[in-house]
């Protein structure tokens, strides 16, 4: 087992489907001469040439409709969206058009296309460079959610998306980049399925579900909770949210009884609260106390640092979130 | 009156009447066939609309015509086309069946899209139809991206895509056309300028005179046409197609027209006055086609028994999609993912 | 008491407001001339000329930063969007912008504007012409969510809306402009507060919170299953999902210790979840069974009557979901 | 080489140096001042980021101080501004107190917006700052609505919003233009054409050769000129103002810069020689200045009194800031809504 950081693993998934399928190409500003602002597409102009990794200008509608386009007539897209909160310029191809196409055409036309980039708090970028949107792209039908934490799971997740006939959201959270993890060697291909979630930490007290870079926060947290209080948290990595895997969530909410969502895009009509929602419908016996969330708290992201720990939904708030939910008294 | 100024279809800058070849007069009577059966399926719809049996938004594109058969006839059928909610005409024109486009329009299982997509948004991929599209610009970058994927593969197919005059202040346009252009895209831009985008003439909202001198400032090759005459149109798109194959980029064209109908049903259209639609009759699409034929010697018997055949054609085509199905109620719940 | 439509309630706040405050303007397509393609903006420019009643070309991300920029010089724009799915093209405006303008200046600049305009299903208009977005908007912390479902909500929650300092997305839906109600005489000055929730109707066995045009639906599907069921539903109409009158809907369910949220905007991570959440959160204890919700289905509207029919969460699926809500066995 | 264009600042088309009044001695020298001020409080801000007191992005103008300086001068404090998150040479010049504003830059209490916004959102309504931005493009409507609502109060002021040459593409330029023009608004557009956006030479993707060319296509006035020469950035500046005033409707004015240090700290400028940097470096606003005011008889000493006097006030500003306290935890959750 080699080890990689998270960066060098999306770039080897790229890299290795550029190879394999001729209709896969990469849009975006910055990617192909500078290699990205992240330098996640470090090095794939040499090999590919600037027909299949186009320098855009900053034109994020315009190239994110050609690449729906493009995907219509059967090519494979991946567009890089610099930050994540500039989905909000380029709202209407992502929404209206992609993630739509395939149910208002009765399933004539399909939208093989993948967005990709990164987003989320930590690094004081403010406002206009921090949000997390996993929760807002939940809310259009038509378009799957991936939100891998791990080097492993980004590369297998990610070759995964590419070769999914829907558009697929990919988001690498900022804090990640230059974490490290273990990996198959270079030339052992596998892959991760969309929308299997995977249990990260055994536990038996409550359940933790989470993903992307709360996942390593929840992890760290689920730690010191054993060693501080005793308590035994099991933590489910979700992988993607849509679709959504509840039903690993309901094997452990089955053994533990307490479920606590946790994620970094606005708590407000997050997917913490539907989650919740969910098991409420579904499975409400499996809960002995109530299910609880806790997302990014209601306001934008401040440069400041010291404001920017307060909201973010981190070790120390998961921490407290976590001793509130094992507080809450049971049912019975 | 209101404030617009209308321009008579022939006093148009760039390409005049006199100035292309003429078509064989049999492909013309083709032509004048195909938009008369466009003319009467949109006459129904409007109809259909009017009593009630049509929900949402219903745009037809009468006196538009000339611009779809035009084009039809001068592109591949492999060639990508995307078009607005105003579409009609364009998918008729290459080739889509009038049963399943009504039924669409309807809401029934034999509508080509099951009934979901409706009015707004026309297609069928196996004649190059990539989409009609109910949000103005977004079918531009998108026609790019066809035309992108098709310079990619280099497998010789061009794009055209059709907007009115109200969509070139849509952000997306500005950067589909730099795009387009920097990038040598075999695409052909086709403004259908009807001089009012909803209730609102053009000239209320653009600080442009003449739209086809605009995108010039990207350096792109544009020309200002009678849309009216189908000639002129098949010529311009011919061209500009040739053009794209080549390698030689995007051109933009500009073919004047007027809708003769409201925006859409139950559009109060007190925008303009009667005389103003009464002025543009005489240079509409059917009407400027039809001096044509009888100038080069059809009679007007044969136009007539053409106009028959379609109007039973067209009749049986609304009875078919009328007598269609509603999808299953199950239908509701398929398609929002692609499986494979 | 006399009766008005709806569409004359806002038209009269509208005009209302124009006439006490020179700094309110309005700013759309077709909505000077024509007097707007659904004519709630009728004969306003007539009155006001069309320096305060301005027609725009098709440019929502243009005239909506305009409205941005006017709002922080201290104007109050009210923008109208045609349908509210456009949105999506102007959406940085709205939420990188307008939303978080507040917050990311420390205060330094407010943005009093209002923006407004019709959404919803049930008129055929397909995928990309009736979506309802309430939940969306939610997701910005910053921009205030009214949807009133009466004319007297409507015009006495407009005029707050204009008056506010924060922005206001003020949703009407398409299918309650024809529909009439009391209304105090033209010249008695009122209006309602945002953030206040009304009982519309009493019940004893659950609480139905809802609002906008699924509150018509809601008080239908009561009387019916009142009369065929015998079960007593009581009605809260939210009339503002941001901010979000919990306590209303806590007094209720302490009465009937039952809950059901309905929206017609997309239910996966929708203001239905979110109400859940709230309650297991601050209020677990008066609930004596699971807590509910019924949203928009997973997919987007088709044309097709009888399928837009199916997947709305009107009358038919309503009454469904609340004998869902009431066989589902208490916790104790 | 990467394929950039580097054109010399002196080698502009519209204006040149020699076509406007010199500016009295006195004034050039507070510019320059000014102008230098900028310059310490931006490589201070350099070397904080470097050692990682500051997050985030950090966007210096050094080398753009021209424009800001050129600007400020020519406008009234009630004139609104907008800028780009490359704004801190606006906002000073405008009057910004730079311990505020470094503060600001730090997260700390004592920021303008109490360390919330920080090097993106610079912000001052007392001075017409209105606001930078961190999203291309979205700071130009903003101003164009701030024209708007100067045009509908009939107060006289104007707007003036400034962007880059990569923003020129986004297609909100496009629209605003339009309606600025259409509507005759009190603004200046002003480009800081810098020949990059971020790591991307603008040649590789605009389509237009020369932009300034570009926004006649709506009808608008358009220069280009040294945005080097604070002379020609005042009198151009000036000059569209008082058209702007006049009624006159907007101006377009690019004025062609160079960023000497990276697009952001942390840049790897992998995309550019060191051999283009030096020479731009003898083009330089502070060069070109100095050179200007020892020609017309000012001392060296008198510069270097004036640069030790600014260094002294920089160094006190950035003590300040680093001193300042972090904002209160409180202050996460306040100012999301606005209370009256
Ligand atoms: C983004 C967006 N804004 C507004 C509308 C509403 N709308 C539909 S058609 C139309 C007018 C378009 O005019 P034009 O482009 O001239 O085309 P025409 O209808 O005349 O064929 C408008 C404003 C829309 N569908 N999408
Ligand atoms: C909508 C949007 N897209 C992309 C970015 C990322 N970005 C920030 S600055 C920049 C380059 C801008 O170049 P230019 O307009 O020339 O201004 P300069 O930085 O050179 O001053 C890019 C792509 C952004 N902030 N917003
Ligand atoms: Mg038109
Ligand atoms: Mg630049």
């Amino acid at each position: 087992m080699r080890k990689t950081t998270y960066i060098q693993a999306i770039n080897e998934a790229l890299r290795e489907e550029m190879r394999d399928d001729e209709s896969v190409f990469m849009i975006g500003e910055d990617i192909g001469h500078y290699g990205g602002l992240f330098r996640v597409t470090r090095k794939l102009m040499d090999e590919f040439g600037p027909n299949r990794v186009i320098d855009t200008p900053i034109s994020e509608q315009g190239f994110m409709g050609m690449a729906v386009g493009a995907a219509m007539t059967g090519m494979r897209p991946i567009v890089e969206l610099m930050y994540m909160d500039f989905f909000l310029v380029c709202a209407d191809q992502i929404f209206n058009q992609g993630a739509k196409m395939n149910y208002m055409t009765g399933g004539v036309v399909n939208v093989p296309m993948v967005i990709r980039g990164q987003h989320g708090g930590g690094k004081r970028y403010g406002s206009q460079h921090s949000q997390c949107v996993e929760s807002t792209f939940a809310q259009f039908p038509g378009i799957k959610v991936v939100v891998p934490a791990t080097p492993y799971d980004a590369k297998g997740l990610l070759i995964s998306a590419v070769r999914d006939p829907n558009p697929v959201l990919f988001l690498e959270h900022k804090m990640l980049y230059f974490t490290r993890g273990e990996m198959p060697d270079a030339d052992e291909p596998y892959t991760v399925p969309i929308g299997v979630a995977d249990v990260k930490r055994e536990g038996s007290d409550m359940t933790l579900a989470t993903f992307s870079y709360c996942l390593l926060q929840a992890l760290e947290a689920a730690e010191e909770l054993e060693a501080e209080h005793g308590i035994s948290v099991e933590v489910v990595d979700l992988r993607s949210i849509v679709p959504l895997d509840m039903e690993t969530i309901y094997a452990s909410v089955a053994k533990t009884g307490r479920l606590l969502a946790v994620h970094e895009s606005q708590s407000n009509c997050g997917i913490g609260a539907e989650i919740v929602a969910r098991i409420y419908e579904e499975a409400p016996h499996l809960l002995t106390a109530p299910a609880r969330r806790l997302g990014m708290a209601p306001a934008s992201i401040p440069v400041s640092g010291p404001l920017e720990e307060v909201l973010l939904p981190w070790k120390k708030n998961i921490k407290a979130a976590v001793l509130e939910t094992m507080r809450t008294p049971t049912f019975a | 009156m209101p404030e617009s100024a209308v321009k008579a279809s022939s006093a148009v800058a760039e390409i005049t009447v006199d100035s292309v070849p003429q078509l064989p007069v049999d492909q013309l009577q083709n032509m004048y066939r195909m938009m008369y059966r466009i003319r009467r399926v949109e006459e129904s719809l409007l109809e259909l609309a009017e009593s009630g049996k049509i929900g949402g938004a219903m745009h037809t594109a009468i006196g538009h015509e000339g611009s779809a058969v035009g084009m039809a006839d001068a592109l591949q059928r492999e060639d990508y086309l995307t078009c607005t909610y105003r579409g009609h005409h364009h998918s008729l024109a290459r080739g889509m069946d009038a049963k399943r486009a009504i039924a669409e329009v309807l809401g029934r299982a034999d509508g080509f899209a099951k009934g979901k997509g409706g009015s707004m948004h026309f297609i069928d991929p196996s004649l190059g139809l990539m989409g009609a599209n109910g949000i103005v610009g977004a079918q531009v970058p998108q026609a790019a991206g066809m035309a992108l994927a098709s310079k990619i593969r280099g497998d010789g197919r061009i794009a055209i895509t059709f907007f009115g005059d109200g969509a070139m202040y849509q952000g997306v346009m500005h950067e589909t056309f730099n795009m387009a252009q920097k990038w040598s895209l075999p695409i052909i831009f086709y403004c259908e300028n009807n001089r009012y985008s909803e209730m609102t003439p053009i000239t209320r909202t653009s600080s442009v005179e003449e739209m086809y001198t605009f995108v010039r400032a990207y350096g792109m090759r544009s020309v200002q046409i009678d849309g009216n005459d189908v000639e002129v149109v098949y010529h311009t798109v011919k061209e500009a197609a040739e053009r794209a194959r080549a390698g030689e980029g995007p051109t933009y064209i500009e073919g004047i027209t007027y809708r003769l109908a409201g925006h859409m049903a139950g559009d109060l259209e007190t925008y303009r006055s009667e005389e103003e639609i009464e002025e543009q009759r005489g240079y509409e699409p059917l009407v400027v086609l039809k001096n044509k034929l009888l100038d080069r010697g059809v009679s007007e018997e044969t136009l007539q028994v053409i106009r028959q055949e379609v109007d039973a054609e067209v009749e049986e085509a609304v009875e078919f999609a009328q007598n269609s199905p509603w999808p299953d109620d199950a239908e509701a719940y398929t398609d929002v993912y692609a499986l494979a």
